[in-house]
């Protein structure tokens, strides 16, 4: 399997062939569709993630030393955004997540939805990712 | 002289922009409206040429910056047809007059089971503050329902007003509906109970002539940087009386009379309700924004208003699988929708890739949002600078939102 | 590189006016500070191009300006090193932050018979809201004395906390007497007694280095007018933890989390601070201003301050017959004095007609004025602009006035 | 007697020599010694009038139909300023004051003191003096 950065790399390359925003929302919209979906029973208010402007759910599981996240949003955009997440941090060691510096993000021209003041509640997920990860590996290493 | 909105648009720098190689198409203007070369050219010569602080030195610059400050108080004053200047209070903005008043208002007239009126279409402007006081107080906070149109449920009024009811706090217009509130109809009723009212004019003082008089409110509040001025000033006014009898809601420089540790004396209204140093620089500013808006006149802006409204009405509507939340006979320049049932955040991200800055999501106003069962929605509102042809370009941005998220 | 005045100057187009005639000589920068270029043109663009509103909008513009507030925020964070970004408020300046926080923590910690202790050299901004708490609460405000020389008898400071203390304001320097207290050994004690403490920065964060971190307070107030920055902005420095546990002050829009009409919870620091629309165009002036005190740098302007300080005390107490109030031997660049037995609004009229800028009166500091039994004085405050000339020059003025009123 | 205007116009004449401001001080300070001074046991706080930069102190009495003030101030270019007013407005029936647009005021370029952001105590004397006029009338009229 291809490291982290191998992953982001790869999704760097897929979006240099899109000559506008528009290309780039509607591979955006595709990806929504790939998105490993949160299993129904924990798309609750335990696993939400509010942003004031879209909902986020987010589990993640352990399983063989590789923390598996899965989630959902009622934004597809928002969506099509986690599954690149997912791609790059799911099926990896908490270390891996822990460290891991999304550069592809910035490349790839959605800095802004990752940004701080953005209320789309994904930079709170990518927190909450990097704390499941401390969490699992806290845990399993003691 | 009919009103040239394409003369008027040369008077706003920031039009000229391109966001994302498209014309910038800005219909944002229920948050906040963009500044005329008038209102930058003022703040800057205030920058350049009299900044000093106001009223309280006696030399050249500050004799200057004090009379230009009391000049816009005078502008505010004749604006809004109040009968004495030391009605007009300056303030950081609606939601600090709003804060203001609560807190002076509950210091000194609010006891437990106390009333207050609020309504459905409240911003948390005109929510939140009297929420804080009423727990403060043990008092409690009752809502004049809407309807599905949007129109407050007018003969609810006088069945709320109990011989508790203390205050009735109202939008003058709802930033999320549109709604013109019949507030000739409605001070009436609160006052034929003895009951003051709150008229928070933040979306109508930009879009229809006021007369604190003839409309006889109590209070009423507003922004400057909804009015085409600068950020961080705003308006309380209030009748008199009120100012005489209420507390200060701040302490500090100016709005004293004589200060020793044991007891202080307060200043007359309005310096006593003008406490520090007040955003002095912002205030000019905002006298140029009324003057600007004066200079165009609030009828043609309000006529060349509604026009855009009834046409990006028809045209939006024309769209199909769209719902419009608001549709009141009178109505100010906002429309709030929803495509099909694509989230509100999906639409504004595409929507702005195309150059038009429209808002998403719940406007501050919550519980309106619960009222309709719905997250959010989009909202396109429109200032006095706004052309058909932007709403044509709403027009198309919708019908690519609709195509990509088919 | 050395401190070159002369070609600061040039940064501040008001620096070039004359008044009567005469060349401007701008000595009342305690009261407010004048506007480097830099600062104006900042505001413009603002106001030219990126005016949108904060937080809320997913547009490109409110993108850009929300992004241009944010990195204001980490530009305050810097300037007075705390050590996390959201334990920065924005504010509308000094007295609201004092305001906010004594009504804050008047509701979370203040009980009757709790005492606040302030000294005898505050601000009123640093009295009356206190004492408006203290009303309220049923609280005592005790103050600590100075001396003939205008410094805080320091040993007092544990005679006067008890158990029933629950906070410490002081200033960190005088608007009036130019002291510099001693903030690093008065924290400490307060601490020992688990008191916590407000540091009111108005008249120091322009003109020595802070380091909330260092110093260790508890809250930090300032504003932006004071720094060369605009009006209506200012900040509220607190540890993260009071943040936390303090209510908010003000009700509104985006410092609400979920809002219902039964019960509403609020946003994370700092936002939960910042009701409303803030003055966002003041803030990103403001933060225009730490770069400019920032490019000069601190040290070189603490140092050109002072010099002026020492060669304007020698050339003022040379004249004679001056009375000279705050000789603490770590001051600030303030002189307050009397001239003989001449009335200080005589004198600052005629100072005045010279061109030369001072305040007259008691300086928004009453009580400091009773305890040297007197009405008011005459205060000169330098700035980073002013020079020995205009030193020279305010000595002519004063020898005018000695003449006059012989 | 010259009447109200006479005197008006008599003083802007006397300023109209003035080369600069500080000759007209100059006179102002002179001026202060003519005011007729308030009798020492009206000078309390039942006759002061707070200005927050100076304090003027302010009697009237009311004799064969005119008003004759008497007053003070701790300031002494503001006592000039008085002694102006007094010269203008003492010794007038009722109407006369009540009636009175003090033009000089602005001819002579004091106008700043007499502004309502000038807290010398200026404006707030010459509104009660109106005032006493108001009501020795009333009371005379009666
Ligand atoms: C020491 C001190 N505290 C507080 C203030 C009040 O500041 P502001 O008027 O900007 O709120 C001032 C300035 O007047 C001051 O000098
Ligand atoms: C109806 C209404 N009230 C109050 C406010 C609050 O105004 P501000 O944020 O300027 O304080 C707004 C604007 O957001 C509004 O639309």
């Amino acid at each position: 399997m291809k490291n982290l950065n191998e992953i982001q790399d790869e999704i760097i390359k897929e979006f240099e062939v899109f000559g506008d925003w528009m290309d780039k929302y509607n591979y955006l919209i595709e990806l929504s569709n790939d998105l490993p979906l949160i299993d129904p029973k924990f798309k609750n208010n335990d696993y939400i993630i509010n942003g004031c402007q879209s909902r986020v759910w987010l589990h993640a599981g352990y399983d063989g030393g590789n923390i598996r996240f899965t989630a959902d949003s009622d934004a597809i955009i928002t969506k099509g955004i986690i599954a690149l997440l997912i791609r790059v941090l799911s099926d990896r060691k908490p270390e891996e997540i822990i460290n891991a510096d999304l550069y592809f993000i910035d490349a790839i021209g959605l800095r802004e939805n990752l940004s701080p003041t953005r209320s789309n509640g994904l930079l709170a997920m990518l927190k909450q990712m990097k704390l499941y990860a401390i969490a699992f590996s806290a845990k399993y290493k003691a | 002289m009919s009103y040239n909105v394409y003369k008027v648009r040369e008077d706003f720098p920031i039009l000229k922009q391109t966001v994302y190689g498209h014309p910038l198409v800005y219909l944002d203007n229920a948050a906040t409206t963009q500044k005329p070369q008038h209102v930058i050219d003022t703040v800057n010569k205030c920058m350049s040429a009299s900044n000093s602080s106001i009223h309280r030195g006696v030399h050249y610059l500050s004799e200057i910056i004090t009379e230009e400050y009391e000049n816009t108080r005078k502008k505010v004053q004749e604006f809004i047809h109040a009968r004495h200047l030391h009605e007009i209070v300056f303030t950081s903005g609606t939601t600090s007059s709003v804060n203001g008043i609560a807190f002076s208002f509950g210091e000194r007239y609010i006891g437990p089971g106390d009333e207050i009126i609020i309504s459905a279409m409240e911003h948390h402007a005109n929510i939140v503050p009297w929420q804080m006081m009423c727990q403060r107080k043990n008092a409690v906070l009752k809502v004049i329902p809407i309807t599905d149109e949007g129109e407050l449920v007018i003969e609810d009024i006088g069945k709320l007003i109990t011989r508790k009811t203390r205050l009735l706090s109202i939008t003058h217009i709802s930033n999320v509906l549109g709604t013109i509130n019949p507030v000739e109809k409605i001070i009436p009723i609160a006052h034929r109970h003895n009951v003051p009212v709150l008229i928070d004019a933040a979306q109508s003082v930009q879009h229809i002539p006021i007369d604190v008089e003839k409309m006889d409110c109590d209070f009423l509040v507003f922004s400057g940087h909804k009015m085409y001025g600068p950020t961080g000033i705003g308006v309380l006014y209030a009748k008199e009386r009120w100012l005489e009898e209420l507390p200060p809601f701040q302490g500090g420089g100016e709005m004293i009379d004589i200060v020793t540790f044991e007891k202080t004396t307060y200043n007359q209204p309005p310096l006593k309700f003008e406490a520090g140093t007040t955003n002095f620089i912002g205030a000019i500013g905002l006298g140029a924004a009324i003057d600007y808006i004066s200079s165009l006149g609030l009828d043609g802006i309000g006529k060349h208003e509604h026009e855009l409204l009834e046409y990006a009405t028809g045209k939006i509507s024309e769209l199909g699988e769209i719902k419009i939340y608001g549709t009141s006979k009178k109505k100010s320049a906002v429309i709030s929708f929803l495509i099909g049932n694509i989230h509100q955040l999906d639409a504004g991200m595409i929507m702005d890739k195309m150059g038009v800055a429209v808002r998403t999501g719940t406007h501050c106003a919550q519980p309106l949002m619960r009222r309709f069962g719905i997250e959010g929605n989009i909202r396109a509102s429109f200032g006095l600078y706004n052309t058909r042809e932007e709403i044509d370009v709403l027009c198309t941005a919708i019908q690519k939102v609709k195509e990509m998220f088919r």
